[in-house]
């Protein structure tokens, strides 16, 4: 088991590099030089053509001259050093900007993700009790209907309601203005207040459907024998609907966390624009279209790497849940 | 049918202690809005601390059988008819009439029931402790004498108590796991252990064997047991007495030494024939020819007149009742005596020699 | 060699005096998955059939018995070049199998050829039917592969006869049939249908009827037996039963042989084996073996001192069988007895068949 | 008319002297807080340090800093805010501050800043630079002279002096360091800390949400602002600080584009302010392009293209339609043009002259075959139109143009892009024909020598499209014959001649060369709309022509025009 | 001793000879129609979410087919009164925009392109999981480590914010590119259950025997793997597609991706941004792109609920009336999407 863990870990590092080697060959792809923005905002202040020329050269850390192996290793020894560059549209280190953006992001992902198992798994096991019940199919009904509404169309009805036409709830940012940035309660009433919408949008839609998975998994492990087994066994109903049925059929929701996660991460991309949330997917399209790449390449490294932690600790805690866990690895067959 | 409840014979229990633990009148199971009859019309009593061996092909209804005795029957199944429970403290009670807690009660403290599927009967996320534990708490039960007794049983049945009950399912080997369900079964010291072919996945040592302990297990604890397997000579070893199921009815209840050495059914003779069978000459093991019916189209008269080779238009027509074929021996075929005689048996007997022994050409 | 093929494909090449296969101190290794961080440790290893070297003749029978996960499989799928052994060699009519398949030295039989001559029909007759494909479908394959131009009509055709020569009439309503359709025995005599249709010198009957009613098992033993007789078609039949191996080995004219722990510790005809039995392995499984026979019946004490199966992975010293050997001595834990006896004929692995063995002079082992 | 000095130095008196008469009535300061919003970006990352590249919160720094002088857009006149007199010469210009212009800290405001100031605006390369040669002490410390390179219209220095970006806020203190650096350090310097000015409001504290400024008690007109706060909040999209005035969250947001629908919805407390951009959504073709390089293609695009429909579906109440192609702002094109104003080629504003443009078409070799223009080698005329993803009433007009060129028989497919691209291709001179603003923006725009000359420089894209410079040849004035033109060097002229006369010849000379050849085609002008309400707060009725001054929100305040109700 | 009887075979089934056309090549094409065709169409249509999913997706085929057979104006600026009403003139029923573009033009033309886009999307996705998953999960051994490592890989990288960048630096326009770059990375989920599913179909015995008879792994993976996928490939592949939809008018409607003509996520954006969500007078604006999109991804989850019913050769055998098979209807909810 240990092995696994080791395993597994390394796997992280591996990851991460991999995609910081891919995330340096697309920076390299992108078109029209990341210095475009720049160069028309200094022109327009009237900056002779040269020096801009010269300023932006000043201000690329990255060196084109130096063959590409050495920029790389150049970019990864500063990787290591949690330096990604300096933002060229803000001016500042991009760990930095990272470093205010990412908790955002990763709260209302977190807390909305399990707001979307919590209640997937709620509402799934109860249709999967009641199935073909009135209560089934209104609950089948409204998952479809949610599934169907994309979730920033959900998020721009939502702000219009509650944001807009009651003013219960504030329209955009992380908290209010009047609030000290330390923690306390008037800081977390006022985060929780500025995250409610983003969250409940980004929750709606995807519980319907892990309310339906949850639906079919409970039906298909109400099926098994251990679970008349258990009934014979006198169990009570609370017991065999907690630690028979539910927690069997939270297996492959289990599974599908990873995919989930990879989605919705990607996902605030659009969720933080609509609320000018300012987290790591809002700083992505204020890079995308400042052209600001080092800033750009920072946010989807971070995203990544939040990815590829959230992934982790679900493996690790896979295996807490599911003790059959092997490392899923087929022997040489055909 | 009639009733059955006194009109059977009633065997002679060999253990002294009589009187019927579980009587079984008229089960019928119906599924498609009693459209399908997977249980026809099924009467069979269970005397105190013997064994039953219940057996027939595939889809003839047994695990039903099985099912019926505890009121478990299958979702969307409905059963009617009666079972009773007489207690050891005299009183019964009528299975199909307990409350949903009664039930609850009744079930595995009183009757407990054995699957084929050991690895899929165990909660897959939990471990075997576990199993044991809930149960007693489930029945009130006093937890730490309750696992006293399972690591008891757990040695009876030649395991490692400790390492059993801190394993999950999957970490154990088949054999490993029924024996486990076996006891977790007894934990409760129920009176009557149902089975329904709990070895039927293992390989025949661990069959032979797992049999083997339950004969110990039912002398120690004084079980009464039913047994329910298509593997005619696996269960001959352990049960007093037997039955045959076809087509979703029993065809004869017997002492154990009279079906084998001289039963009356037909199909009973076949299935024995059929038998694969060391001693036995090899030329005289023989298939049955045909098919078993669908239960939704089980033919009118006797269900087994379509292969018998022995079928006349009475039993096409009319639907044989039990005859009283030896005693506390039936069987449900007009020309059981017919039968005795025109199908030989193709091994010795070493039975009372009921049966006509001889080896004519067969057919 | 040459046998009557009326399909007209070239007859197979090779000597006559080969033996159709025979297998050479084979061994079938499993390594366990090795992770990033395990290079310091001994993999895993399971030894699924270890040191195995057997004959199987034209129109032969080897039935194998054993308990479950004593490596029948294994050793049946190296036989028909299933299984890639990891020591050892298999040898088709003298050619090596696996140097056929990778094309390595002398090539006199193609891998093709070989592949489509030994084929195999499995335990589960649920799984050995492609569900999504009807009968003719499934059947279809064999014969597109064998004989490439026969068309579509006479396919049919063959398909139907041979249906109808394994007892499905009408052919043509079960032709239409997906496996789902069809009961075990059916299922079963597909597969058998389709295992034929590909021609071949031998077949894998791997638990063929374990899952099949008592009642359908001789019918299906017999329909084998009797293809056997009519095409010439060696078994291997596994089986956990002795007594439907000893039925189909008595049957096919073949031998028996009683596999544990990926040895095989007594071969021989089924009849000698099963009154004589040379390995006290033999005599549990006699034991085991369900018996009608009322003074057979409840037949007490298992002769063994244990029930459960050793690990694999770490194989008893010695005579492997030692462990729950009643007879076991203390030189069987020492000691590993060979497979002795006249080669071909009986043979057993067991130190009380040599009358001045030191066994007799040692001590019984205490558990 | 043109302004001259004099009168405009007196206008600029009487604005002051106005914003003190109005003070008169405010006696006590109210406790509250004036809202505004930008959609400029996250307060955190922005400062307001006017020299830097980037991230200066222009709105804030409107606020802290004071101007020396705004243009009015009402009365086309500029008022003086720091300066207390401004004059002209041959090749001086004199500034004089005003004596109560003081720093925050209380110190006053000195000669020695300002010129600290424009040395650092040499530096980095200001265009006040392009005229001005030394710039020095005058005769106490509170007058700077800037002595000019050459006799200079004044006209265009006051327009630099009185650009609204243009704040005193050389913070001795802050900026001294700069002064013998690189011009890259005072660029980069990011002002987050130490934040001194001398405007109406001080700095208190930026966060991700917003600003907080406080009233400047040393600001010289303080007596003019009778609340205590400015809260600058941010908001991403037009939406957003459309609902704000429309909730009433916001009282005041500067610049907004609101479309007609939304503004019929909003409550009466809001007031819109219009004002001219001279700004304004153009088309922009590549010279260097094989056939949009001919001028005959340039005006048959023109003729397709009907800017009053343009203006309609992008806006009705924002967009004006350029009543003639040329390089002046809509709203000044007659006065500017005078009696030459008729004979230019309006090229159908409200219409889709096809004939026009078809015959155009065919003169230069061009034939329609299956619904499109080809060239002679059967190649459709048309390509690429760039259009800035995001800028959302600009993809309309985009959209318009496009579809009105297609039917005609152009094909051309819209490609948006982002900001930064959008600009990128066009600096690399990599496109066909795209859309850009034909107005260079903002007070200067209405002197027309800044547009005309920027319509062929365009310093934004370093020229990327292409116009070259040299003689061209045009049809002549009078409509007889040809005349024959160097556009960029006559329209310099404007900039050092005095004569007014002289200087509206040329201006009209090369409107007509714009007129003909076309280096940027002008479609429509842009009516900015600024956003007050008085539920809350006195505002001076609308026929103020304080009202005027870009931007109202920040113009009015210290005036006293824009108070706390009591 | 022979019980079963042999010589009752007319015809012998090893011979070369035997012929006797008795399947014409109309009978085999009518039972390839039923079998391929008919059966399915059935099964599907019995489910009413299928019914359903397909009567919606028709409608988006049909209005698709207008738009292309130009049956319907194309949109055009200018082209009608501008911000009319729905339903107020029945020559543009769904109304129009600020600047006079008729909304049901707007709908109907998107309709092509959009449906291109999440077909090419979809079928990417599911191709590229079902080669990769099925061959790691056949072959197994190093293949399936190298796949699964690199499908890992694949996972890890977050999907819209690859495609944002993918989008910016090729910048495609045409909507098949366009679809598959949305989906770029989708497949890696899918592709890895799908191999595991494959890691217990080939332990099926069915699958050995084809090995067996020498028959060759493209093959097998055709005939007698993909086959038992197919409802999972069927349900996911209308996921993809609800997805490559979801980002694309998602992306459209930030602005971030590059456009050529309307569609229904930059109307979107457009109404937004035009202030239809704050006066009644342009609502319609917004509704309509809003219903077109939500009714297609309607369509595609339905008919994904309902799909993989007709895979199941148990359920299609019992719809064709062909037996009475007494198995349990196994139709549970398989729903493995989530954004
Ligand atoms: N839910 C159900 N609905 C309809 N018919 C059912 C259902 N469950 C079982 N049956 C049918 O009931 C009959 C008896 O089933 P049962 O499981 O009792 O057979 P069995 O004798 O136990 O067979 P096996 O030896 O295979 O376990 C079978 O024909 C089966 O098809
Ligand atoms: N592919 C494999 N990888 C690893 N171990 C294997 C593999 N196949 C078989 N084994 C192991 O090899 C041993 C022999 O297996 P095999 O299937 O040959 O047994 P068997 O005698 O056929 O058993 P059964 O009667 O249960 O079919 C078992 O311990 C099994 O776990
Ligand atoms: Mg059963
Ligand atoms: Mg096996
Ligand atoms: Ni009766």
């Amino acid at each position: 088991m240990v092995n696994y863990y080791v395993r597994r870990t390394a796997r992280v590092f591996v990851t991460i590099f991999l995609v910081a080697s891919l995330t340096f060959g697309l920076v390299r792809l992108l078109p029209g030089g990341p210095f475009t923005l720049l160069r028309a905002q200094l022109l327009r202040q009237g900056v002779p053509a040269d020096e801009v020329d010269a300023r932006i050269a000043n201000l690329q850390n990255i060196r084109p001259d130096e063959p590409l192996w050495m920029q790389y290793i150049d970019y990864m020894t500063a990787l290591v050093q949690g330096n990604l560059g300096e933002s060229i549209s803000l001016g500042e280190p991009v760990v930095s900007v990272l470093a205010r953006a990412a908790p955002w992001t990763v709260f209302v992902v977190l807390v909305s993700t399990i707001l979307v198992f919590v209640v997937g798994i709620f509402l799934g096991s109860l249709q999967a009790y009641w199935e073909g019940g009135r209560f089934d199919q209104l609950v089948t009904g409204v998952s479809i209907s949610m599934m169907s509404l994309p979730f920033y169309v959900v998020a721009v009805l939502l702000l219009y309601v509650f944001a807009y036409q009651f003013g219960w709830l504030p329209t955009a940012g992380t908290i209010s203005n009047s609030v000290d940035r330390s923690l306390s309660v008037p800081f977390v009433v006022s985060a929780l207040k500025h995250s409610i919408l983003p969250i409940v949008s980004y929750t709606l839609g995807a519980a319907g459907g892990q309310a339906l998975a949850m639906r079919g998994n409970s039906i298909q492990v109400l099926g098994n024998d251990y679970v008349q087994v258990a009934r014979l066994r006198g169990l009570s109903d609370g017991r065999i609907a907690t630690r028979y049925v539910a927690r069997n059929a939270i297996l492959p929701l289990y599974t599908g966390f990873l995919l989930l996660l990879g989605f919705r991460l990607g996902g605030t991309v659009i969720l933080e624009q609509i609320f000018s949330y300012t987290g790591l997917g809002y700083y992505m399209i204020t890079a995308l279209n400042a052209n600001d790449y080092p800033l750009m390449m920072g946010t989807f490294l971070v995203i990544t790497v939040a990815l590829v932690i959230g992934v982790y600790v679900a493996d690790l805690t896979y295996s807490r849940i599911d003790p059959r866990i092997s490392a899923g690895e087929s022997d040489e067959a055909y | 049918m009639a009733s059955h409840t006194t009109a059977d014979g009633r065997y002679d229990d060999p253990t002294g202690e009589s009187g019927p633990i579980i009587e079984m009148n008229n089960a019928k199971v119906t599924y498609d809005g009693g459209e399908t009859f997977v249980l026809d019309d099924v009467s069979l009593s269970v005397e105190r601390n013997e064994v039953v061996g219940v057996v027939g092909e595939s889809g003839s209804g047994k695990s039903m059988l099985a099912s019926a005795m505890l009121d478990a029957i299958p979702d969307p199944g409905q059963l009617s008819g009666e079972v009773l429970y007489h207690r050891p403290d005299g009183t019964t009670v009528d299975v199909l009439e307990l409350s949903d807690e009664e039930l609850r009660q009744f079930r595995w403290e009183e009757v407990a029931m054995v699957f084929q599927g050991a690895m899929s009967s165990f909660n897959p996320t939990m471990k075997i402790g576990g199993h044991f534990e809930e149960t007693l708490k489930a029945h009130d039960a006093r937890v730490p004498e309750g696992m006293e007794f399972a690591r008891e049983l757990l040695s009876d049945l030649y395991l490692d108590p400790e390492r059993i009950l801190d394993s999950y399912p999957h970490e154990l080997s088949g054999g490993m796991t029924q024996r486990a369900l076996i006891a977790l079964s007894l934990v409760l010291e129920p009176d009557v252990l149902v089975m329904d072919e709990p070895t039927a996945a293992l390989d025949l040592l661990m069959q032979r064997s797992i049999l083997t302990l339950l004969e110990e297990l039912q002398q120690k604890y004084d079980l009464t047991m039913v047994f329910i397997t298509h593997d005619l000579p696996l269960v001959a070893a352990l049960a007093d007495r037997m039955a045959v199921m076809y087509a979703f009815d029993l065809i004869e209840v017997a002492p154990r030494d009279q079906l084998i050495g001289n039963s009356g059914h037909p199909y009973t003779r076949a299935l024995l024939n059929s038998t694969p069978n060391l001693d036995a000459p090899l030329s005289e093991m023989r298939p049955i020819e045909g098919q078993s019916p669908a239960p939704v189209n089980v033919p009118a008269g006797c269900s087994y007149a379509p292969r018998c080779p022995l079928a006349t238009d009475e039993c096409r027509e009319v639907d044989p009742d039990f005859y009283k074929t030896g005693d506390g021996h039936r069987t449900a075929c007009h020309r059981w005596e017919e039968a005795r005689e025109r199908i030989t048996l193709n091994f010795e007997t070493a039975g009372d020699g009921a049966g006509s022994g001889g080896s004519e050409g067969g057919s | 060699m040459s046998r009557p093929d009326a399909f007209g494909s070239a007859a197979p090449s090779g000597r006559d005096d080969e033996p159709l296969v025979s297998l050479d101190g084979v061994e079938v290794h499993f390594e366990k998955e090795q992770g990033l961080f395990e290079f310091f440790e001994e993999p895993d290893t399971v030894r699924a059939v270890d040191g195995i070297s057997l004959d199987i003749e034209e129109n032969d029978v080897l039935a194998l018995v054993g308990e479950s996960g004593c490596g029948k499989s294994t050793l049946g799928k190296t036989t028909i070049g299933l299984q890639r052994p990891t020591g050892g060699s298999v040898r088709y009519r003298g050619q090596d199998i696996w140097a056929a398949k990778d094309g390595v030295g002398d090539v006199e039989i193609p891998f093709d050829e070989i592949r489509s001559s030994l084929q195999i029909i499995h335990q589960d007759p649920g799984s050995s039917l492609n569900p999504n494909q009807k009968i003719v479908e499934i059947l279809s394959q064999p014969i597109k592969l064998t004989h490439p131009n026969v068309g579509l009509n006479e396919r049919r055709e063959r398909i139907y006869s041979l249906l109808e020569r394994v007892g499905m009439n009408p052919a043509a309503d079960f032709a239409d049939r997906y496996p789902h359709q069809l009961s075990g025995g059916e299922k079963q005599r597909v597969a058998l249908s389709r295992a034929l249709l590909m021609n071949p010198d031998l077949i894998l009957a791997d638990e063929a009827i374990s899952a099949l009613d008592v009642s359908l098992r001789v019918e299906m033993m017999d329909l084998m037996l009797d293809l056997q007789d009519d095409f010439d078609t060696s078994f291997v039949f596994i089986s956990h039963d002795l007594s439907n191996a000893r039925y189909f080995a008595e049957h096919g004219d073949g031998r028996v042989g009683v596999m544990y722990l990926g040895e095989i510790v007594e071969v021989g005809p089924a009849e000698e084996l099963i009154e004589d039995p040379g390995h006290p392995y033999t005599n549990v499984l006699r034991w085991a073996t369900p018996n009608l026979a009322l003074d057979a019946a409840g037949a007490g004490e298992p002769p063994v001192r244990k029930i459960d199966v050793p690990d694999p992975v770490n194989p008893p010293s010695g005579c492997r069988f030692h462990t729950r050997c009643p007879e076991a001595r203390d030189v069987c834990r020492e000691e590993t007895p060979e497979l002795r006896g006249e080669p071909g004929g009986h043979q057993s692995a067991c130190f009380r068949n040599e009358p001045d063995h030191k066994y007799w002079d040692s001590q019984p082992v205490e558990d | 008319t043109g302004g001259d000095d004099g009168s405009d130095g007196g206008d600029g008196g009487d604005g002051s002297d106005g914003g003190d008469g109005g003070d008169g009535g405010s006696s006590g300061v109210i406790d509250t807080a004036l809202v505004g919003a930008t959609n400029n970006g996250v307060p955190s990352n922005l400062h307001v340090n006017p020299m830097a590249t980037q991230n200066y919160d222009w709105i804030a720094g409107n606020h802290i800093f004071e101007r020396f002088a705004a243009y009015n857009f009402s009365t086309n006149e500029f008022e003086l805010a720091g300066l207390d007199e401004w004059s002209f010469e041959e090749t001086t210009v004199t500034l004089t501050l005003r004596d109560d212009l003081a720093w925050d800290t209380g110190d006053d405001v000195t000669a020695a800043d300002v010129i600290r100031q424009f040395r650092l605006m040499e530096k980095t390369g200001a265009t006040l630079w392009d005229y001005v040669e030394s710039v020095e002490q005058g005769d106490d410390d509170k007058t700077v002279v800037l002595n000019l390179s050459e006799p200079t219209n004044p006209e265009i220095i006051k327009h630099t002096l009185a650009n609204g970006d243009l704040r005193i806020h050389a913070y001795g203190p802050v900026y001294e360091e700069f002064v013998d650096e690189d011009a890259s350090a005072v660029q980069e310097f990011k002002w987050e800390e130490d934040i001194h000015g001398n405007g109406p409001f001080n700095f208190d504290e930026k966060r991700d949400q917003g600003w907080t400024l406080t009233r400047n008690e040393n600001f010289h007109s303080a007596d003019n602002v009778n609340f205590t706060t400015y809260e600058l909040l941010t908001r991403t999209d037009n939406t957003a600080l459309q609902q704000g005035l429309l909730g009433g969250e916001l009282d005041v947001v500067t610049s907004l584009f609101t479309p007609p629908t939304t503004v019929a919805n909003f409550p009466d407390r809001v007031e819109e302010v219009q004002l001219p951009a001279k700004w304004g959504y153009g088309a922009l073709f590549n010279h260097n392009d094989e056939h949009f390089g001919k001028r005959e293609v340039r005006q048959a695009v023109a003729h397709v293209i009907n800017r009053q429909q343009v203006a309609e579906n992008a806006g009705p109440r924002t967009k004006d339609p350029a009543p003639k192609v040329t390089g002046i702002a809509p709203a000044d094109q007659e006065m500017r043009l005078g009696d030459t104003f008729d004979s230019f080629e309006s090229y159908g504003m409200d219409a889709s002259q096809t004939e026009e443009a078809a015959s155009l078409l065919r003169e230069a070799g061009y034939s329609k075959s299956d619904g499109t223009w080809r060239d002679g080698d059967g190649n459709a005329l048309g390509g690429e139109y760039l259009t800035p993803a995001g800028w959302t009433d600009w993809t309309t007009a985009t959209n318009s143009v496009v579809d009105q060129l297609n039917s005609f028989g152009f094909d051309f497919e819209i490609n948006s892009l982002p900001i930064g691209d959008f600009f990128g291709r066009y600096i690399e001179s990599n496109f066909t024909m795209g859309a850009l603003y034909w107005l260079p923006g903002g007070a200067r725009s209405s002197f027309p020598y800044f547009p005309l000359r920027w319509q062929m420089k365009i310093p934004d894209i370093d020229g990327g499209h292409g116009f070259t410079e040299g003689e061209k040849t045009v049809p002549a004035m009078d409509g007889s014959g040809e005349m024959t033109i160097d556009p960029l060097e006559e329209i310099k002229t404007v900039a050092t001649t005095q004569d007014e006369a002289a200087a509206r010849e040329t201006i009209q000379r090369v409107a007509w060369h714009h007129n003909q050849n076309i280096p940027v085609l002008s479609l429509v002008g842009k009516v900015d709309q600024s956003w007050l309400t008085d539920a809350n707060w006195d505002v001076v009725g609308p026929d103020d022509p304080a009202r005027g001054v870009k931007w109202p929100s920040h113009w009015l305040p210290k005036q006293g025009k824009l108070s706390a109700t009591e | 001793m022979k019980p079963t009887e042999t010589d009752s075979t007319a015809v012998d089934w090893r011979g070369d000879s035997a012929s006797s056309p008795d399947v014409t090549r109309r009978e085999r094409l009518k039972e390839t129609y039923e079998a391929r065709v008919r059966t399915p169409a059935l099964v599907a249509w019995a489910d009413w979410r299928t019914r359903f999913g397909l009567l919606i997706i028709g409608g988006y085929v049909l209005m698709a087919l207008v738009a292309v057979l130009g049956l319907w104006r194309e949109p055009s600026t200018s082209q009608a009164p501008r911000l009319l009403g729905p339903f107020t003139d029945m020559s543009y029923p769904l109304g129009t925009t600020q600047s006079g573009v008729d909304l049901m033009a707007l709908v109907i033309h998107s309709t092509p392109t959009i449906l291109i886009l999440i077909t090419a999307g979809a079928v990417w996705a599911t191709l590229i999981a079902v080669i990769i998953g099925t061959v790691a999960g056949y072959k197994g051994g190093s293949v399936d480590r190298g796949l699964m490592s690199f499908s890992d890989l694949v996972m890890a990288i977050p999907g819209l914010p690859l495609v944002i960048i993918l989008a910016v630096t090729l910048n495609p326009e045409n909507p098949v590119v366009l679809g598959v770059i949305i989906n770029i990375s989708y497949w890696a989920g899918l592709g890895r259950s799908l191999r595991s599913q494959v890691l217990t179909i080939r332990e099926n015995n069915y699958v050995e025997a084809s090995r067996t008879m020498g028959i060759s792994t493209p093959r097998i993976i055709l005939k007698d793997i993909i086959p038992n996928l197919m409802p999972y490939i069927t349900v996911n592949f209308v996921f993809a597609a609800r997805y490559v939809m979801f980002a694309s008018v998602g992306l459209y409607f930030l602005g971030v991706l590059p456009y050529s003509t309307q569609n229904w996520g930059v109307t979107l954006n457009f109404a937004y941004s035009n202030g239809a969500l704050f006066s009644w007078q342009a609502a319609h604006w917004l509704l309509a792109p809003m219903i077109a999109i939500m009714g297609l991804s309607l369509g595609l989850i339905l008919l994904g609920q309902g799909l993989d019913r007709v895979f199941n050769p148990r359920v299609r055998t019992r719809m064709a009336g062909e037996s009475k098979s007494t198995v349990a209807d196994d139709d549970d909810d398989t729903v493995t999407e989530v954004f």
